[in-house]
């Protein structure tokens, strides 16, 4: 074989009293493409900014080439072609799609800026993802999974020899992540060599050549062939057997709890979207990207203006005018982007617990010792790691899922909707979050989930929305759902 | 997860200090700058004196406390120094010109610092004008209003029951300014910390899509900040009517920086979400500490100003320095 | 009793006319072996109240007291008093309380012989300009008091447009004047209360580039105004006996606390300056 | 993928007025006050009143270039009217007093200016203190410094060659300093649009952190861009000097304001990352025509107050509105 591209040996990192990293070690070779799992928390994004100059390392050498390599900033590691694809979005908003993609090395002519050239290569880069958006418009307003298509045409504009991707699927559908593996695999056959984040198992087996496990900052297994079974890798990550992801669903009650009637959006975004939710059932609700899904439910939640159509709750139409219209009737939201919509980060978990149920603390006093059996019940009863004193930035993404999940449950609401509520979650928190999902329709709640996992709706839903372009195309009893018809629907 | 634990109680440990919120550096850089002035001037450490700075800093006091609030929940008030000259001139006017009681020209004066943060907050609610324009341009428009109703020229002379409101040492020891100032002190750093609207401010200033999505109504709550800051501007120019005799429509110029500067020293950030009433009260003194230790130190005035700003950058550089090492 | 430090609470440095008074009253005190502590408002009221206090923690034994806003003038005397310290009000005074003596410039007087001048060069008509002090103080008043004596006595003298200042600063007298010839273009006559006015309002004049002449006079005699004066920048002024002030100020304090009677107004000339006359006060202050 | 072509394209079409970069509201409100004066006053609408507007906005415009670069970066600069005295009362005491050649000291000057901009510059990237207070704490300084140059006096009486740069109109049309400014305004938009320099700054604004990790050297940016700003701010200060004939250390008090409400009314976000100079000339427009026009409409000083802070909330909420329709 040839020589790795990049070693790394006896890498460890530390925050404080903290070791997230420990005497990891790793060789990526050309043209391979390594798959890096772990759970939430394990040290993944860590080891790649160590990698990518966004961070240093607290102890260990790294090897480019063949060369010592010690990148001091970003810009060193770039230039040498180590190019990461963050886990976050790393984009201006307020800049173009094509500033964007150049961000920081804008091709020059005669000393300034050359437009036209950028726009040009940022528009190729875009196509090469099937993704046509003019390369001039301001990045702000697309959404989620486009940016991330942009984040990622960012990296490719870039002349790799080492491309990290960090959990770059976790906002994209289908049909988007096939674009993007169809570039991974280009990359590969031209020998870039290739690290791999996912929390979505069934890509590893697609996409990646050899698995590396981290767990705890520790690497802990390695296995050669990506055909392992998923389960045996699962098991090494988490560290213990699995037994299984999804719960058994209950059987829905009678009486319909929410009642949307030709629901359509103030922007048009969706349009004459009728259903309902009956006591105990969970809706799932599918669709390609910006198939008008996010608009819907927000619309339900009452965070979006609707033009036209009705939502009634227990036989009683409502107007929302406002989310704390909703929320006083009993719907509460998870949205889609926990760290913008659903978590004040920089506060505390019990803070934030506390923000969700003011209006119940209204006309009194909230005492510490308030907060403190507020976040006790929430840590307790949806098994948190974490304390209600810490920072909600500074629990793994698993968690803070949990507690915006948990910040609405102390209501106990008649309608949940969770917005793509596995986004970015290991396979061993997903299965904590779905048991809440499960055991909210055992309670009686109505439940929603919106997912771009296919999986995850197929597993958790008694029956399925497909939404097309903003309209719907159809719901799916659970006996007749699979990838097969709702891809059908979906793509109407 | 031992060693997540250590961590923790690491954290837990500066808690204690949690009242401050970020504080700490200044309420060393306070201390700090006491005890060298004790050292320095036989004057400082005199209850007198203590008194004597309650009272300079009763006016400061009262308007940082509603701009701990707007700047809380992300904001900014430029208008602040205006609206007590208009709320000066206003009972000034209704007291000594109009010949109302004061009982009742206070009151409206009140009402019109009110009304004045209403448009504020309605300006930067509904039509969306950045806080700082809104604020700024209600700071010139206060202003002109100010002067236009005595035509520039100041009023003089109010009852004596109300300027001993200022004088009057009770039980020997705090003027009834002072008093009210303190009370309001407690009153909000009550308010925010254990009520729900306080906290909402905080979750506002956090994050405001956060907050509205949590069913709180950002728009009320921004439009009450506002007011309620007005209405504290306002009754600082009482205050300092009561103080100074008289009242004059150019009182208060500039006081919107010293305001800030107070909020801003005493840990609240600027980007809204973190701070509160105890560091404001810190900030305040530090300005009032080192104002009244200057001079009692005979420092030349042009002198003062550089101290002045060498003291702020090192009472808030403190913050970080203590934060990088812990 | 006997004085051993002074209080000296100045309106606002910035003014070279007070600066001038405060380095009077410093070289007056230090000959007599007196401690002088000075504090400067900055035009601010309020800061004046706060600094007199700190003054009188100090136990100084006599103010001089420059007031720095119109109103607020009679807490700090009041205050003093409280405290058995006798004050000395320069330049300004305030009615409620007034100091034990009040120093001033004869202001009515002065500023009519300003005003009679540069009416009578403008050749006794003409539309004139006030550009005033700090609205309500005492030489605000005076002056304007003065001078609309001089204007009532001449019928072909218009005053167009009266603004006033809040620091009688140089920059306050450029952009006052340049609004005002934006306004009305065809004025002839300014009375500036201040030398620095007066100086902003020439350099105003003169980037305005007017067709006609305007005759420009101040009051103070600054001490770069009367360079500039020499040169022609602006007319007349009215020289005030900074020196004179400053060195009797000390002088009353000390009588005062000595328990001496002294006048509750002294009132002192200021003596009309034209480039006539202008180079024996460039060189010996008064 | 149709639908959603036809929903990003939408976008598209309203950046055909992109070079103003959120400030057609203001742009808009430009044009309705001058054609408005223009109507109202046969004084307005003639080649003099045009050149004496421009004069009359050479120091706010020279200052508001220097601004709006902070501000683009997510910062602000409260020392700028300091700066600017500081600058002037060095300018005249190495040339008045110390007998120094004018040409030798202005760059010392500018020169002294551009230290003022590195301390902040420092202070805010390697003390991360917040810019409003490093900045205020440099406002206080270099005003304390700038008097004492001189113990607070004035420096009158400049060489005439230098006086006439204000004064002389080359080609009857413009003086020395507005083409300066001119020059500085056209330099400015060419370097923030055309340069990679000047696409960094809008980088840092947007997100310090994506910037950082794009290899953006974010730390020499934003001491660059408080260097810039205070040369500026220095340079304004010749600029006035040369207007005055005379420097005095209280001049460019509360410019600070000014200057920041130029370039918000010109559309540049306070938040950074958006905005630009054309939309920051509009807005220096806008106060230089909105106080040229008031005067000449004879409208008494204090109502001036009243009405410009009523037209600068509108000028501002115009935006809001416009695009809340489209
Ligand atoms: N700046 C920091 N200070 C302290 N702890 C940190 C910091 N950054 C990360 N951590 C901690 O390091 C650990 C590893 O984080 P990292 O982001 O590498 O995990 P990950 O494997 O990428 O997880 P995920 O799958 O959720 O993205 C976590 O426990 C995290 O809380
Ligand atoms: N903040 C926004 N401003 C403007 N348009 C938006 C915004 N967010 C999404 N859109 C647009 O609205 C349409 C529907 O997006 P939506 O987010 O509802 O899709 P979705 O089906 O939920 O997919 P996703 O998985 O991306 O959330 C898309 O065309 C998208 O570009
Ligand atoms: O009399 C003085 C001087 O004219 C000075 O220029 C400013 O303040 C006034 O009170
Ligand atoms: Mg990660
Ligand atoms: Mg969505």
């Amino acid at each position: 074989m040839t020589d790795p591209v990049l070693s790394l040996r006896g890498i460890s990192k530390r925050y404080g009293p903290l070791e997230v990293l420990k005497n990891v070690s790793l060789d990526v070779y050309p043209g391979e493409v390594v798959a890096l799992l772990g759970e939430n928390g394990a040290g993944k994004s860590t080891l790649s900014g160590i990698i990518a100059g966004s961070r240093t390392p607290s102890e260990g050498t790294m090897t480019w080439q063949g060369q010592p390599y010690a990148p001091a900033s970003p810009r060193e590691a770039i230039d040498k072609g180590v190019v990461l694809i963050h886990q976050e979005l790393q984009l201006l908003p307020e800049l173009t799609i094509a500033e964007n993609v150049f961000i920081g090395r804008w091709p020059m002519k005669n000393g300034v800026v050359d437009r036209a050239e950028m726009i040009k290569r940022a528009q190729e880069q875009l196509s090469r993802l099937n993704l046509h958006v003019p390369a001039t418009r301001k990045v702000a307003g697309l959404s989620t999974a486009n940016q991330q298509l942009i984040e990622i045409a960012k990296a490719l504009a870039l002349d790799a020899k080492l491309l990290i991707l960090d959990e770059p699927t976790a906002a994209l559908g289908g049909a988007e992540t096939e674009a993007l593996f169809e570039q991974v695999r280009k990359l590969r056959s031209e020998g870039v060599g290739i690290i791999y984040i996912s929390h979505r198992m069934e890509e590893i087996k697609q996409i990646t050549d050899r698995v590396v496990v981290l767990r705890d900052g520790e690497r802990v297994q390695e296995f050669a062939d990506s055909a392992t079974p998923v389960r045996t890798i699962v098991e090494s990550m988490v560290g213990r057997p699995l037994d299984r992801l999804f719960p058994a669903l209950p059987v829905p009650r009678q009486q319909p709890v929410l009642e949307v009637d030709g629901l359509t959006a103030a922007d048009g975004t969706f349009r004459d979207v009728t259903f309902e939710v009956r006591a105990g059932e969970i809706l799932g609700i599918a669709g390609l990207v910006g198939a008008g899904r996010t608009e819907l439910v927000r619309a339900i939640a009452g965070a979006d203006p609707v033009r036209s159509g009705t939502v009634r709750l227990n036989g009683e139409g409502l107007t929302l005018r406002s989310p704390a219209d909703a929320i006083a009737k009993g719907i509460v939201m998870v949205p889609e982007d926990r760290k913008l919509q659903g978590l004040v980060v920089s506060h505390r978990i019990g803070e934030n617990l506390v923000y969700a149920n003011l209006d119940r603390f209204g006309g009194r006093w909230i005492t510490p010792s308030m907060k403190r059996d507020l976040a006790r019940k929430a840590i307790s009863t949806f098994g948190i790691k974490g304390r209600g004193e810490q920072l909600a930035s500074d629990l793994s993404g698993g968690n803070q899922q949990k507690i915006v999940i948990a910040k609405w449950l102390m209501r106990d609401p008649k309608v949940v909707v969770l917005d793509e509520p596995t986004r970015g979650i290991d396979v061993g928190a997903r299965a904590g979050i779905y048991d809440i999902i499960v055991g909210l329709a055992k309670k009686g709640v109505a439940v929603i989930v919106v997912s771009s996992d296919l999986e995850e709706v197929l597993g958790v839903s008694n029956r399925i929305l497909v939404l097309a372009q903003g309209k719907q195309a159809g719901i799916l009893d659970r006996e007749q759902a699979n990838d097969v018809s709702v891809m059908e629907l979906a793509t109407i | 997860m031992s060693a997540l634990d250590v961590n923790e109680q690491g954290r837990q440990s500066r808690n204690l200090l949690g009242w401050l919120s970020g504080a700490t550096g200044p309420l060393i850089g306070l201390l700090m700058l006491s005890v060298f002035l004790s050292v320095a001037t036989d004057r400082f450490l005199s209850v007198r004196n203590a008194l004597n700075i309650l009272d300079q800093i009763t006016v400061l006091g009262v308007m940082s406390v509603g701009m701990t609030f707007v700047i809380l929940i992300g904001g900014i008030d430029l208008s602040v120094g205006s609206v007590l000259a208009l709320s000066m001139m206003i009972m000034g006017w209704l007291g000594n010109i109009a010949g109302l009681p004061m009982a009742v020209a206070i009151p409206l004066a009140l009402l019109v610092s009110a009304v004045s943060g209403l448009i504020v907050g309605v300006l930067v609610t509904r039509l969306r004008v950045p806080a700082f324009i809104a604020t700024l341009a209600m700071m010139s428009v206060a202003r002109g209003v100010a002067n236009m109703i005595t035509d520039g020229q100041q009023i003089v002379g109010f009852p004596d029951w109300f300027t001993m409101l200022a004088i009057d040492r009770h039980f020997g020891v705090l003027t009834a300014t002072v008093f009210l100032m303190l009370a309001i002190v407690v009153l909000a750093w009550l308010f925010l910390k254990y009520r729900s609207e306080g906290r909402m401010l905080y979750a506002v200033g956090g994050n405001p899509e956060v907050a509205r999505l949590a069913g709180i109504n950002v728009g009320l709550v921004t439009i009450g900040v506002y007011v309620l800051c007005a209405v504290l501007a306002g009754l600082a120019g009482i205050v300092l009517a009561a103080r100074l005799d008289a009242v004059q429509p150019s009182s208060g110029f500039g006081y919107e920086l010293d305001t800030i500067a107070a909020v801003v020293i005493g840990g609240t950030s600027l980007s809204g979400g973190a701070g509160g009433i105890g560091g404001t009260l810190i900030g305040v003194l530090i300005i009032g500490v080192l104002r009244n230790g200057l001079n009692l130190l005979n420092v030349s005035p042009f002198l003062q100003q550089v101290i002045i700003g060498v003291v702020i950058v090192l009472a808030v550089g403190a913050e970080t320095l203590r934060r990088k090492k812990a | 009793q006997e004085v051993k430090k002074l209080g000296l609470a100045v309106a606002n440095l910035q003014a070279n006319f007070f600066n001038q008074i405060k380095q009077a009253v410093e070289a007056e005190a230090k000959t007599r072996g007196i401690e002088v502590i000075t504090v400067d408002a900055k035009g601010d009221g309020p800061t004046q109240v706060n600094q007199i206090q700190d003054l009188l923690t100090q136990d100084i034994d006599a103010l001089i007291y420059i007031p720095a806003g119109a109103a607020a003038a009679s807490v700090p005397v009041k205050l003093a008093h409280q405290s058995d310290v006798p004050v000395i009000n320069v330049d300004r005074n305030a009615d409620g309380a007034p100091g034990d003596t009040f120093l001033a410039t004869d202001s009515v007087a002065s500023a009519n012989a300003v005003c009679k001048h540069i009416i009578e060069k403008a050749g006794g008509k003409g539309n004139m300009v006030i550009i005033h002090g700090q609205k309500g103080t005492t030489p605000e008043v005076d002056r304007t008091k003065g001078c609309m004596d001089a204007v009532n006595a001449n019928p072909g003298v218009k005053v167009v447009a009266e603004q006033w200042s809040n620091m009688w600063s140089q920059d306050e007298g450029f952009q006052i004047m340049q609004n005002m010839l934006q306004a009305n273009p065809d004025v002839s006559i300014v009375f500036a209360q201040a030398d620095g006015l007066a100086l902003g309002a020439a350099q105003a004049i003169k980037v305005g580039n007017p067709s006609q002449k305007i005759v420009v006079g101040g009051f103070d005699g600054d001490t770069a105004a009367l360079e500039a004066l020499k040169d022609g920048v602006f007319d007349v002024t009215a020289t005030q006996q900074t020196q004179k002030m400053g060195r009797t100020a000390v002088d009353m304090a000390v009588k005062i606390v000595a328990g001496e009677k002294v006048e509750p107004v002294q009132l002192m000339d200021a003596t009309l300056t034209t480039k006539d006359n202008v180079d024996g006060f460039i060189a010996n202050h008064p």
